[in-house]
């Protein structure tokens, strides 16, 4: 079952537009492409202060008790302005991981800073192609990590990083305090998301869950994640159409606006309608949290946001005709964040195989 | 919710006990004659069981319930395979129409009495052979004739008219005047001098359509449901209420799950097809989209049961499911190989693959098209331009046919 | 490297549709689909009157020595008519795989008929879904044949058959004679198929090929007859593109030709391009009979012109609105067809596999 | 063929030696300015050894050879990857509209020369800011000065136009007419006073064209090539050359081979990338069509070398090839997951996934885009009517902006 937003809930993203639409802008972010491992740190103030960071974890631990619903309306404001770092979702991730298969202690340690943001987290689990690997490079003995976890988002910016790992042939997840580790910057096509390969040698960690509750576990994260990711996906997807649709009301071609072309006018449609149904899974999705069906749902909702974001960024382009392809006007920034979005937390085809698997009952 | 929840349940009890009497299994080769004598009984069950016209004022024997009830039960009884589908025009459109806008009650009243008890029938004459997606253009005319008027002309895609007693039509009284102002709203009765019904076949096998011929059809003017030269805003209206029809984000195909037990019972290259990409990634695609649109589905209905006005995205919902039902279809026969060749043109199309392909270009042209439809949403909801109409403000005799 | 028709070849174009638009009519192919078992006679009289069973088989027996090249230019303007009778491709393949893998003897037995037409062949490989069984269900035990094989296009009428069967767990192809074989028709969306599935029991039949050379063997006989299915599903994409072309500048609506809405002129512009393709692949595959890469470009041709009747039987009966539907205008008999065809020698999905296992070097 | 077999061999030698000074490998490191210089070496190395202006008329120091010479020239030589994308559009189309068009053949001779030697570059100054797809739509005017014209106005998308000594450009020169038929084609000397060339950053990274605004530029009638009122001809004339200019079944992208290297080097659900079913998808429907623009293209060339004209379908291959590319390209980066973030913004994008897919949208952009094309072939090939164009014969400076 879906939910209709209530007020508060709608305050939260009107309110969370609005801050955004004042202190980010396409000028701040372009400069950020050309550079490896910087990041808007006006967004990631604006997060802190307004309290993004503590939206959704727990209130005995510098959290607000909100749930995945309320951070999906700010990932969605996020994706819509172009969020100028991964913390939002790397941290929740983090965070999530600590609070449902972590120990008192460990909550006390890490979530309060994750709470205000103070402290940065990430997601160690893809292995390039392999969202989930099921034999990990990183290795886990005796409570120290060695190994590599590559392309890392967040990695650069990290103060602690959730590690799936391989201890003896079994899979483990575990908690790695990261200062000193040392990292390599990863130069990619959206360097703001400060993507980073992780050098682990002799790092100590501390084990979450092992054997096939981790990997359980870990797939539960990714989904949190991955439900998050796809709001943002669905901003950002929103932002291109009505941009398209405004450039297309504007814009002239033989004697008339070119939204008046089938071509354009159908093209930005078929947007809408793709923007519109992956809004409706992400609904769904954050409202199914902690239901037997959530990874279902959040698998939905992955698949039909990275479809909208990165059809929106190929069309919308398109219907710029040249303009659309300069660095200036900046539509690529989109083009770069849909890809690194439809990569961070799986592809969608490691989405169809998590959820094919579910629908036909073979569900691990 | 608990209150509509016990309602579903009340509802799904009394559909079950129905069911052997009217259900699937009791249709089972009936002609259509004597599947449409056993739909009017069902009708006529609902009727009595307080489960016909649920949304409609208790006045004109409605149950004076919400919308939300109404699209309760219509899931329900979907389960079933009763012969409702006989009633599902009349029932959607012209009665409701006649509600509003017919003058004069007590024979309103009792037309709605015995449509809702499946005594009659009505149909609903907008498309004409010259229209298309052009409903202002029709060119059937009604001329004064003494103080009423005479029909002459054809309408076309008519469903059920060759079992209605009552039709609404839309005709033009005025071709002086820019085309959609030239147009006026009237209900005839089916059996009159003048009107001629004739079935058309379509690709799949069946034929509910009809072609329907006036030839100086004489109606009084209380036969008027809109001011003369105000039709198209009624007909609109009437337009209108086929988007609040319950959906089928199934596009009134088969169910996934069925696609799901095929692919688990035929190999691919050796394999259990389930274990292939390329269905996998089919199964993950339409999944996505159907349960985006349940879920738009559900929220419309939220939104109603708040007394809100559900957003413009429920239009979505016939333009992408049935246009991906045609494809998934397609790719079910793929799987069958030279096992899909056998063909029963009865077929359910919610229950067989090759129906369901063969039936999917109407599904996809009926109550309006795609490329209408994304015309529709892109004026209507982002406010794009209108196609250029070089008929547009033109008197309609003066258009170059 | 593919090829220029040359003079002759276009005038085996020419004549061709010439004689077939003079004799075929889509009222007469209408009836056929409603009774079981009948094909259109005034096609296949045509075919054996006009040569055309003949062409591409061997002077030696009955043949006229001409080849794919040829017989493909002939299905073309079959697809484009929508040929009465499947039997131009069963037959051929039957004959083909007679004159190369079959002994003087069975070579003087069966091609005089099959290239006067007088006889008509059937391949029987398919069972359901599988368009090549590595353990068909039919089997062949001391020259004689048992078993059923499914949904066999031009069953009810052909004389003989050759037949993949599985002799003590290897494959062989072997030649039956269907007189005397019991036989129960298919009834199905397209009746002039004469679909049949052939009852086997005890049917004395001579071997062609054993193990995997049979498999070998059967698979270029496939490939034989899908490119002859090619050029005719192209054929049938090309009269549809024109059907909705010549509809799009003639039917009008908000006072102007429909052709004139782009979204109907560019869906039309995109199926020129499919069959401009299917051609194209359709072309150099009948030029690279004989070739080492034969299978992959049979592959390549199969896939476009299977993508292109499809499409366009889904686009042209959509540009026609609701008249497109009707029984009597006949656009549902290319839409039956489309289908019937996709599915005869083996699906996309199978010619998909049998395409990259050549590219990824993994062929059998 | 053999003939041509032969001298593709020869060719292919001598690019082969040429290589490691010129090649790949040779280029790795190098600046803009350093690869340019190289590049006018390439050029010289070419015209010296007799593979500059392959089917130009050896009075202007051409071969004389045919069209079927060059383009076979032309595929042997993509497979080094020399540095003689510069000189692309300037001997592609400027130059030999001069040749065709150029008055004073003196001059003309010089500066053909020149460029086949690789020391001058032409740029073509067509499109405008207001323009996109509506060439004839273009504002930059030159009016009467003395006995020559004043050029004034902006000029965008000009490849390599910061390093062009002359460029041919199409200026309006009689506002009161309708758009096309107001238009002059001149030459310019690019380093005259009052042209100013601004590069233009594309989305990739790189910057190859420009904004070249013209204040008050004085050239005297002789520049003119084209009657006046008579440029949107030569125009014309121009695009048409780019037909033939040689094509790419992968749009411009990497060769399917390094998607089948990748999907064998890669695991997906804990099987062989090149063993799942929707990679195996991509790679046989692009197969299939990149074989048909092949054989499309293999076809052209037959027909020209028998002197007949090549078929409208060889457009195409722009519209079908680059957009699949895009997909392509996208699936290749989910391919390799999170080792799809590494990027270099100046790997080729005949190589490189993610330059390929960063890139694609210019491709499908330059030089016609994908509606553009697709109107194209509708209204000159299939006959569909052009699109509603509201300033149709309605003089220029009349035309709401």
């Amino acid at each position: 079952m879906t939910i209709l937003y209530d007020e508060s809930q709608q305050a939260i993203a009107t309110e969370s537009r609005r801050v955004l639409e004042a202190r980010v802008s396409k000028d701040a972010l372009l400069p950020l492409l050309e550079t490896v491992g910087e990041y808007h740190r006006p967004f990631w103030d604006t997060a802190k202060e307004q309290g993004w960071t503590a939206l959704a974890l727990p209130e005995t631990h510098g959290g607000l008790d909100l749930g995945l619903v309320e951070l999906g309306l700010i990932a969605h404001e996020a994706g819509r302005s172009i969020s100028g770092a991964p913390f939002l979702t790397s941290s929740f991730g983090a965070a999530k991981a600590v609070e449902l298969f972590g120990s008192e202690t460990q909550k006390a340690r890490w979530l309060p800073g994750l709470a205000s943001g103070e402290t940065i987290g990430a997601i160690a689990f893809s292995e390039g192609p392999d969202a989930l690997p099921r034999r990990p490079d990183v290795t886990l003995t005796d409570d120290r990590l060695d190994g590599t976890a590559r392309g890392i988002s967040a990695g650069l910016a990290a103060d602690m990083a959730i590690v799936l790992a391989n201890r003896a042939g079994t899979p483990v997840l575990a908690i790695a305090d990261l200062a000193g580790v040392e990292r390599s910057p990863v130069p990619s096509f959206d360097n703001s998301r400060c993507l980073a390969d992780l050098h682990f040698s002799a790092t100590t960690a501390e084990t979450l869950a092992a054997g096939d509750t981790a990997r359980d576990a870990a797939l539960h994260i990714l989904a949190l994640q991955a439900v998050v990711t796809a709001h943002e996906q669905t901003g950002g997807a929103e932002a291109l159409m009505e941009i398209a649709r405004d450039y297309a009301l504007t814009r002239r071609a033989f004697g008339q606006p070119i939204g008046a072309f089938q071509s354009v006018k159908h093209r930005i449609t078929e947007l809408y309608g793709l923007v519109e149904l992956a809004r409706a899974n992400c609904i769904h999705a954050a409202a199914r949290e902690g239901m037997a069906d959530f990874i279902t749902a959040a698998a939905a909702a992955r698949l039909s946001a990275t479809e909208a974001y990165d059809s929106a960024a190929r069309d919308c382009i398109q219907v710029h005709g040249g303009i659309g392809v300069t660095w200036e006007i900046g539509l690529h920034l989109h083009m770069r964040r849909a890809r690194s979005l439809a990569i961070e937390q799986g592809s969608s085809l490691f989405w169809e195989d998590i959820l094919v698997d579910r629908l036909a009952g073979e569900a691990a | 919710m608990t209150d509509l929840e016990a309602w579903r349940a009340k509802a799904a009890a009394w559909l079950e006990s129905m069911a052997p009497a009217f259900g699937r299994e009791a249709r089972k080769g009936l002609s259509e004659a004597e599947d449409l004598a056993l739909g009017r009984r069902y009708q006529k069950a609902k009727f009595d069981a307080g489960y016909a016209g649920i949304n409609w004022p208790t006045e004109y024997g409605g149950q004076g319930l919400g919308h939300l009830e109404k699209v309760t039960f219509d899931a329900e009884e979907m389960k079933h395979g009763f012969p409702s589908f006989y009633f599902g025009i009349s029932l959607g459109m012209p009665v409701p129409v006649l509600m509003q806008f017919g003058s004069d009650k007590a024979f309103v009243k009792e037309r709605v009495l015995k449509a809702l008890q499946g005594e009659e029938i009505w149909c609903q004459l907008f498309s004409e052979p010259s229209g298309g997606s052009d409903l202002a253009g029709l060119r059937t005319k009604a001329e004064p004739d003494g103080n009423g008027w005479k029909i002459n002309g054809q309408k076309v895609w008519t469903s059920w008219a060759h079992y209605s007693d009552y039709g609404v039509i839309v005709v033009r009284t005025d071709p002086d005047v820019p085309k959609h102002k030239g147009l006026t709203y009237f209900w005839v009765d089916m059996k009159a001098p003048g009107v001629t019904v004739r079935p058309i076949r379509l690709a799949g096998g069946d034929s509910h359509v009809n072609e329907v011929f006036f030839d100086d059809v004489k109606i009084s003017d209380d036969h008027r449901m809109s001011p003369v030269g105000g039709g198209f805003a009624v007909a609109i209206a009437t337009l209108m209420i086929e988007r609040y029809v319950a959906t089928d984000s199934a596009g009134f195909g088969p169910h996934l799950d069925l696609f799901v037990d095929l692919a688990k019972s035929v190999e691919l290259n050796g394999r259990p097809a389930i274990e292939d990409g390329r269905i996998r990634q089919q199964i993950a695609r339409n999944y996505a989209m159907r349960s985006g649109l349940d879920s738009i589905n559900v929220r419309a209905r939220l939104m109603m049961q708040a007394g809100m006005m559900p957003g413009p995205e429920g239009s979505l919902g016939k333009l992408v499911a049935v246009r991906s039902r045609q494809k998934l279809s397609e790719l079910a026969l793929d799987l069958q190989g030279s096992d899909a060749f056998l063909f029963d043109e009865h077929a359910s199309q919610k229950e067989d693959w090759a129906s369901s392909w063969i039936n999917a270009p109407t599904g996809r042209i009926a109550g309006g098209s795609d490329e209408t439809l994304l015309n529709t949403i892109a004026e209507k909801v982002l406010g794009l331009p209108q196609d250029h109409r070089p008929d547009k403000g033109i008197p309609f005799n003066q258009i170059p046919a």
